[in-house]
């Protein structure tokens, strides 16, 4: 059987550039779907230990060498950029590195492109680095993370990555066009 | 309309999918009467004033909620996660 | 007074003087042979045919604000009989043959407007699915032509042909279909019943039903207690707290359903049309204003106002089907209380109460079904049986499991 | 006519925009009713039923009267109003309504016959044959009726939705608006004012009022640096607050290239969806007309527009100008005109006992009964306590006093309260949840009292936040009371328009509720009219409606 190539959803696609704001894709790499499962808390933390995780608090994530573990929703996190050790019986776990398209926003336009669409307070105060919340992009659900006070990650559903681009692209574009 | 989630703190109606009252929840046992079936499935308090009624945070965080709301004023008067009532009974 | 057109110029001449009341303002008497509970559309329509067809005089309409000002004021104007099921489809027409000789009834000009209406097609499996439809409708009776897309086109040539998400495959026209004076209907028939003896009771609440021993005795109200052996509760939006009084819980949920207006405009679509893949549906008035609906707004509301998700969807869905209406300006939007069935479809029955009867659960779709939903509550509060056609109506329907559960009717409250 | 010195206009920038295939001058800065009333165009629309000839009423986006197509290369917009619409270079516009020209116009035949189109007529009529109905009759009212028309094609314009966030939202940016946006940025909080203008200011600017002995104007240009300054602050201008929802959510409706023209990737229009912990509703109040016989004629304006087109726009639409009130604003308006050399013809006061002491004829006691010219106003005559007048005048200024724009406060069921020594309705309190109504739109028609409320229901806002409140230096301005005896219609053999926008006269109100349709709620929707009915209905004219329905 042939080998099969990875590849991402958008594959090839250049950085869309517009004034100092960058849109672009990520290879998150590994992406790992962590469902905890009822009184497994201690169990999972411990597992978790060697990468230098525990499970984190709702809407917030944590960075330790290289790797991300994300909150995404209730009693589930999501491992990105390593390899999921094994969790034993703590929680069920699903490996969903195709099923996903990670998007980087940065730049002064950034949050003011996503509240174009996203229906949450993106203020800084509001919504600091290291916060990771579910909401949607449009109508497309969406996991958000604040990477810096100007940069976002975007993780969609792989089939709407480029509905998402575009959605972005017009918003950027309309935004300069304001500011001309 | 905002909703509040637990989890999640304030949200936009829009992230939520609502699944009507409550008394969904509260399903006859197999020994039920068809009575007590027609009243869990298809009968309704429907006040006009406070409810408690079942929301999904769909494009969120994806829990059940019980929202007590005010269906005159719309006012939301709290919420609570469905998991957290379940483990409590 | 006999309303012609004679009179109005007659009255125009001497400077409209001669104009009196549309209908009287009577006190409440201590006794009536029936009540019927609400002054909307449905109530008056009750009042006026059991006047009419029965004979039934010494009866009042109790409504606690002013005539019509429910639902019969707060709908999209729509009229049409294109149903499917066996239940709905003979009610519908037997309601559309009552809009058809209004006027000529009421001596009122509901403008009863048969501009056709128009359901598209995205899919050939949509438009095999209004084949059917059509099929049935023209078995019952009614009127329906399969349009192929270019008929579709030659109508209506604003709509969006070419976009790749609902493109349009044809669709059902219901030429007999249209719209009418959504008030002018309320006061049509308050006015008939009034010449009729019916007493209409504006202001006043009802706040109790007053049983005993397993039958109805009569109703407190906010200007003192009413005796009657017979009591409807023809109430959209209110039906589960006034059967509440009467120890009931009802198979409804009430949700709130917005509908917009906008500013005149010279006259540009000619008949319904509804988009069902949007939930969208518009027609434009003799005024001008382009009428248009959506979706419930999807909680349980009894506020009369919406909120703005729904807003939008109505906005998108227009702008997707119609890209034209991008450039009209909404004047005002409104909300109206729905009853919501499990299945979409009313209730016009007994209840275990001896002479205590309820029309209600009218979902989307009371305002055409006014004249039928008056019709039948008047003779099944005559005779105590249920009319002919709205047999299936029934309150106890979803216990025995003989829902009348047709797509596109409402919402299933348990199944959101 | 311009007048020199005047107006937040550039006049090193000449605008040409075209009305009605006709070329024509104005300014940056102008709208097109100011643009065309510089120009001496005051035949601007037809009404909705009877056709006729219409002018500009207002200078504001209530504007009933003076509605236009604007065309674009491949559309068009039917129903901008020219009070809103602001020229660029190659803004077409053209009149609706009227068949086959503006002047000309055959379905003003309705005029007329306007005695057979009494309230609600249509409903006693056109029922037999019953085919003639939609055969022939309503057709025909359906083409008489509408304004504007769709072109039918695709609308490809641009559009945008966006949400947005904040601490306090503050609408309006007047005299309250601006004290309560400054007094809330002040102390830190994240604030959003929308203003439906281009211009900050609101009536400050209108009215050229004084702060601190000096031009209002230099107040509010120092509090607009203060706040673009401010990293907390976000100023939208040309944005109209449409409505409030659940939850602290309000819609909002920006204008973004419609005052620019096309442009690649510019949206015409942007929809915010503003969701605020607080609220302050500093919307000012709407000058209303008096209803008198023949009322609407082009010429005939508000007094509060005629002072917005002189200091905003340097422009007075006339060369002698009549002035007609119930209450003291109509005398500063004249005063202003004098003072920019406009000829006053005379001040018409309704109430006997007002102050005769102008620099020009002051009648007391008067009430116009009747007026000339029927594409523009020449003459007008009445009756006042020394006898009767007749006046040559292009240009009457009428005010029927102040109405506050409470809308918003009954977007949740609420029902504003009648105000007996305002002569108007204003909002009841905590209608909508934390929102507060300040100034114009509560009542409050003293520029005192509006910074006074501005400020206060910024502080009450900032409680409420957990904020500490930071003084704020209020400008001195005048406190002078509003008093006004209330006067809603003049008798007499003409009719009297009660609602321009839908042509409903004192007669239809009258008919309606001599037929038993006395809810408001009936009299507006038989007379398909709205919230003016319900002021009038609710004020004096209930009076009348008692007596005839009796």
């Amino acid at each position: 059987m042939p080998e099969l190539i990875a590849k991402t959803a958008l594959a090839g696609k250049k950085p869309l550039v517009v004034g100092a704001t960058t849109l672009a894709e990520v290879d998150a790499g590994a992406i790992t779907s962590i469902a905890r499962f009822p009184g497994q808390g201690e169990v999972l933390d411990n597992a978790l230990k060697p990468l230098g995780f525990s499970f984190p608090a709702p809407n917030n994530f944590a960075e330790a060498a290289g790797a991300r573990l994300v909150w995404a929703g209730r009693e589930q996190a999501f491992l990105i950029g390593a390899d999921c050790p094994d969790l034993g019986d703590a929680a069920a776990v699903t490996d969903q590195s195709g099923g996903w398209v990670t998007l980087s926003l940065t730049g002064p336009l950034a949050a003011d492109a996503l509240m174009r669409y996203v229906p949450l307070d993106l203020r800084l105060a509001h919504f600091p680095v290291g916060r990771s919340v579910r909401t949607p992009l449009y109508h497309m659900p969406m996991l958000l993370m604040r990477v810096a006070d100007d940069g976002f990650r975007l993780m969609l559903f792989r089939s709407m990555a480029r509905t998402a681009w575009h959605e972005i692209e017009v918003a950027l574009k309309t935004l300069a066009a304001r500011a001309a | 309309m905002r909703i509040p989630c637990p989890l999640c703190g304030s949200r936009d109606r829009r992230e939520f999918y609502y699944y009507g009252s409550e008394d969904y929840l509260n399903r006859p046992t197999d020994q039920g009467t068809i009575e007590e079936l027609d009243n869990h499935l298809f009968l309704r308090h429907n006040p006009a004033g406070i409810t408690r009624d079942l929301w999904y945070h769909e494009t969120g965080c994806t829990s059940w909620l019980i929202v007590t709301r005010n269906t005159i004023t719309h006012e939301v008067l709290g919420s609570e996660l469905v998991a957290d009532r379940k483990k409590g009974a | 007074m006999r309303y012609s057109g004679l009179k109005v110029i007659t009255e125009g001449l001497f400077g409209n003087k001669g104009w009196g009341r549309a209908w009287r303002d009577p006190a409440p008497k201590a006794e009536y042979d029936a009540i019927i509970i609400g002054g909307g559309g449905h109530g008056l329509a009750t009042a006026y045919y059991l006047a009419k067809n029965h004979g039934l005089t010494n009866i009042a309409v109790l409504e606690k604000g002013y005539l019509g000002g429910g639902n019969i004021g707060r709908n999209t104007t729509i009229v049409r009989a294109n149903y499917y099921m066996p239940g709905n489809s003979e009610f519908y027409s037997h309601s559309l043959k009552l809009w058809e000789g209004l006027e000529a009834e009421l001596n009122y000009n509901v403008m009863h407007s048969q501009r056709g209406q128009l359901i598209l097609a995205h899919s050939d499996g949509q438009r095999d699915t209004l084949a059917r439809r059509g099929n049935a409708m023209i078995n019952q009776g009614d009127d329906a032509e399969l349009w192929t897309r270019e008929q579709v086109r030659d109508f209506a040539p604003y709509l969006d042909f070419e976009q790749t998400r609902f493109p349009i495959y044809g669709g059902l026209m219901h030429k007999r279909g249209g719209t009418a004076r959504h008030d002018a209907v309320a006061w049509g028939y308050a006015r008939g019943a009034d010449r009729r003896g019916v007493d209409l009771i504006q202001n006043c609440e009802v706040t109790g039903i007053d049983i005993e021993n397993g039958v109805v005795t009569g109703v407190q109200t906010t200007r003192g207690p009413i005796r009657a052996k017979k009591v409807g509760m023809v109430v959209a939006g209110r039906s589960s707290q006034v059967a509440a009084m009467a120890g009931m819980r009802l198979p409804i949920e009430s949700h709130v359903l917005q509908a917009f207006v906008t500013e005149g405009l010279k006259p540009i679509i000619d008949s319904v049309i509804s988009f069902g893949m949007g939930h969208f549906y518009i027609s434009q008035s003799d005024k001008g204003g382009l009428v248009f609906g959506g979706d419930i707004d999807f909680y349980a509301s009894y506020a009369a106002r919406g909120n703005l998700p729904m807003v939008e969807h109505v906005m998108e869905a227009g702008m997707t089907l119609m890209p034209m209406i991008g450039r009209a300006k909404v004047l005002r939007s409104w909300g109206g209380i729905m009853d919501m069935t499990p299945d979409g479809s009313p209730i016009i029955d007994k209840t275990h109460i001896e002479g205590l009867f309820v029309d209600a659960g009218w979902n989307y779709g009371g305002f055409k079904a006014a004249p039928a939903s008056g019709w039948c509550m008047a003779h099944l509060m005559a005779t105590g049986q249920s009319h002919e056609v709205a047999k299936r109506f029934r309150l106890d329907r979803f216990r025995t499991g003989h829902v009348l559960d047709e797509e596109g009717t409402g919402s299933q409250h348990n199944l959101h | 006519m311009r007048i020199e010195g005047k107006g937040a206009i550039d006049r090193t920038k000449p605008v040409s925009f075209k009305f009605d295939g006709k070329t024509y001058q104005g300014f940056k800065g102008d709208t097109l009713a100011s643009a065309l009333l510089a120009n001496g165009v005051k035949l601007l629309g037809r009404s909705f039923k009877y056709h006729r000839p219409r002018g500009v009423l207002t200078a504001g986006s209530e504007e009933p009267n003076a509605l236009v197509e604007v065309v674009g290369a491949t559309n068009q917009t039917p129903n901008v109003r020219a009070t809103v619409q602001e020229i660029f270079e190659g803004l077409n516009a053209r009149s609706q309504n009227r068949w086959p020209s503006l002047r000309f116009d055959l379905m003003a035949v309705n005029d007329l016959a306007a005695p057979f189109l009494s309230a609600g007529f249509y409903y006693k009529t056109f029922m037999w044959p019953k085919a003639l109905w939609e055969g022939l009759y309503e057709p025909i009212i359906r083409r008489a009726a509408g304004l504007g028309s769709l072109s039918g094609k695709h609308d490809e314009g641009h559009y945008e939705k966006a949400f947005a966030f904040c601490d306090v939202l503050v609408i309006g940016a007047g005299p309250t608006g601006l004290m309560a946006a400054l007094t809330a940025a002040r102390a830190g909080a994240d604030v959003i004012l929308c203003e439906e203008d281009r211009l900050l200011g609101g009536r400050l600017i209108a009215d050229d009022a004084t702060l601190n002995g000096k031009p209002a104007a230099d107040w509010v240009a120092a509090v607009e640096a203060e706040l673009r300054a401010s990293p907390n602050v976000r100023i939208m201008p040309r944005t109209t607050v449409t409505g409030a929802y659940d939850g602290g959510q309000y819609g909002a409706l920006e204008r973004v290239g419609l005052h620019k023209g096309p442009r690649p990737d510019l949206p015409r229009e942007c929809f915010w969806r503003i969701t605020a912990a607080q609220t302050v509703l500093a919307a000012g109040a709407l000058e209303r007309s008096i209803a008198f016989p023949m009322n609407d004629r082009p010429g005939i304006m508000l007094a509060s527009a005629v002072q917005s087109y002189l200091n905003k726009f340097g422009v007075v639409p006339g060369r002698r100008v009549t002035l007609f009130a119930n209450n003291d604003g109509a005398r500063v308006v004249a005063r202003q005109l004098m003072a920019a050399g406009v000829s006053v013809a005379a001040i018409l006061d309704s109430r006997p006992e007002a102050s005769a002491v102008e620099d020009c004829p002051v009648y007391l006691g008067a009430q116009v009964t009747d007026t000339k010219g029927r594409h523009g106003l020449r003459a007008i005559s009445g009756t006042h306590m020394g006898g009767e007048f007749q006046i040559e005048t292009d240009l009457l200024a009428v005010s029927g006093g102040w109405n506050p724009t409470l809308h918003i406060t009954c977007h949740m069921n609420g029902r504003p309260r009648w105000e007996a020594s305002l002569a108007a309705f204003v909002p009841m309190e905590n209608a909508v949840p934390n929102l507060k109504a300040a100034g114009a739109c509560n009542g409050a028609f003293t520029t005192l009292a509006c910074l006074t409320e501005g400020a206060d229901a910024a502080r009450a806002a900032l409680i409420s936040l957990g904020r500490n409140a930071v003084a704020v230096d209020q400008p001195k301005a005048e406190g002078m009371p509003y008093v006004i005896t209330p006067l809603w219609q003049v008798a007499g053999k003409g009719r009297a328009w009660l609602d321009f926008a839908n042509d409903v006269t004192t007669k239809d109100v009258k008919l309606a509720a001599q037929e038993g349709y006395q809810s408001v709620e009936h009299m507006k929707l038989r007379r398909s009219s709205r919230p003016r009915l319900r002021r009038w209905a609710r004020g004096g004219g209930q009076m009348a409606l008692r007596r005839s329905a009796s």
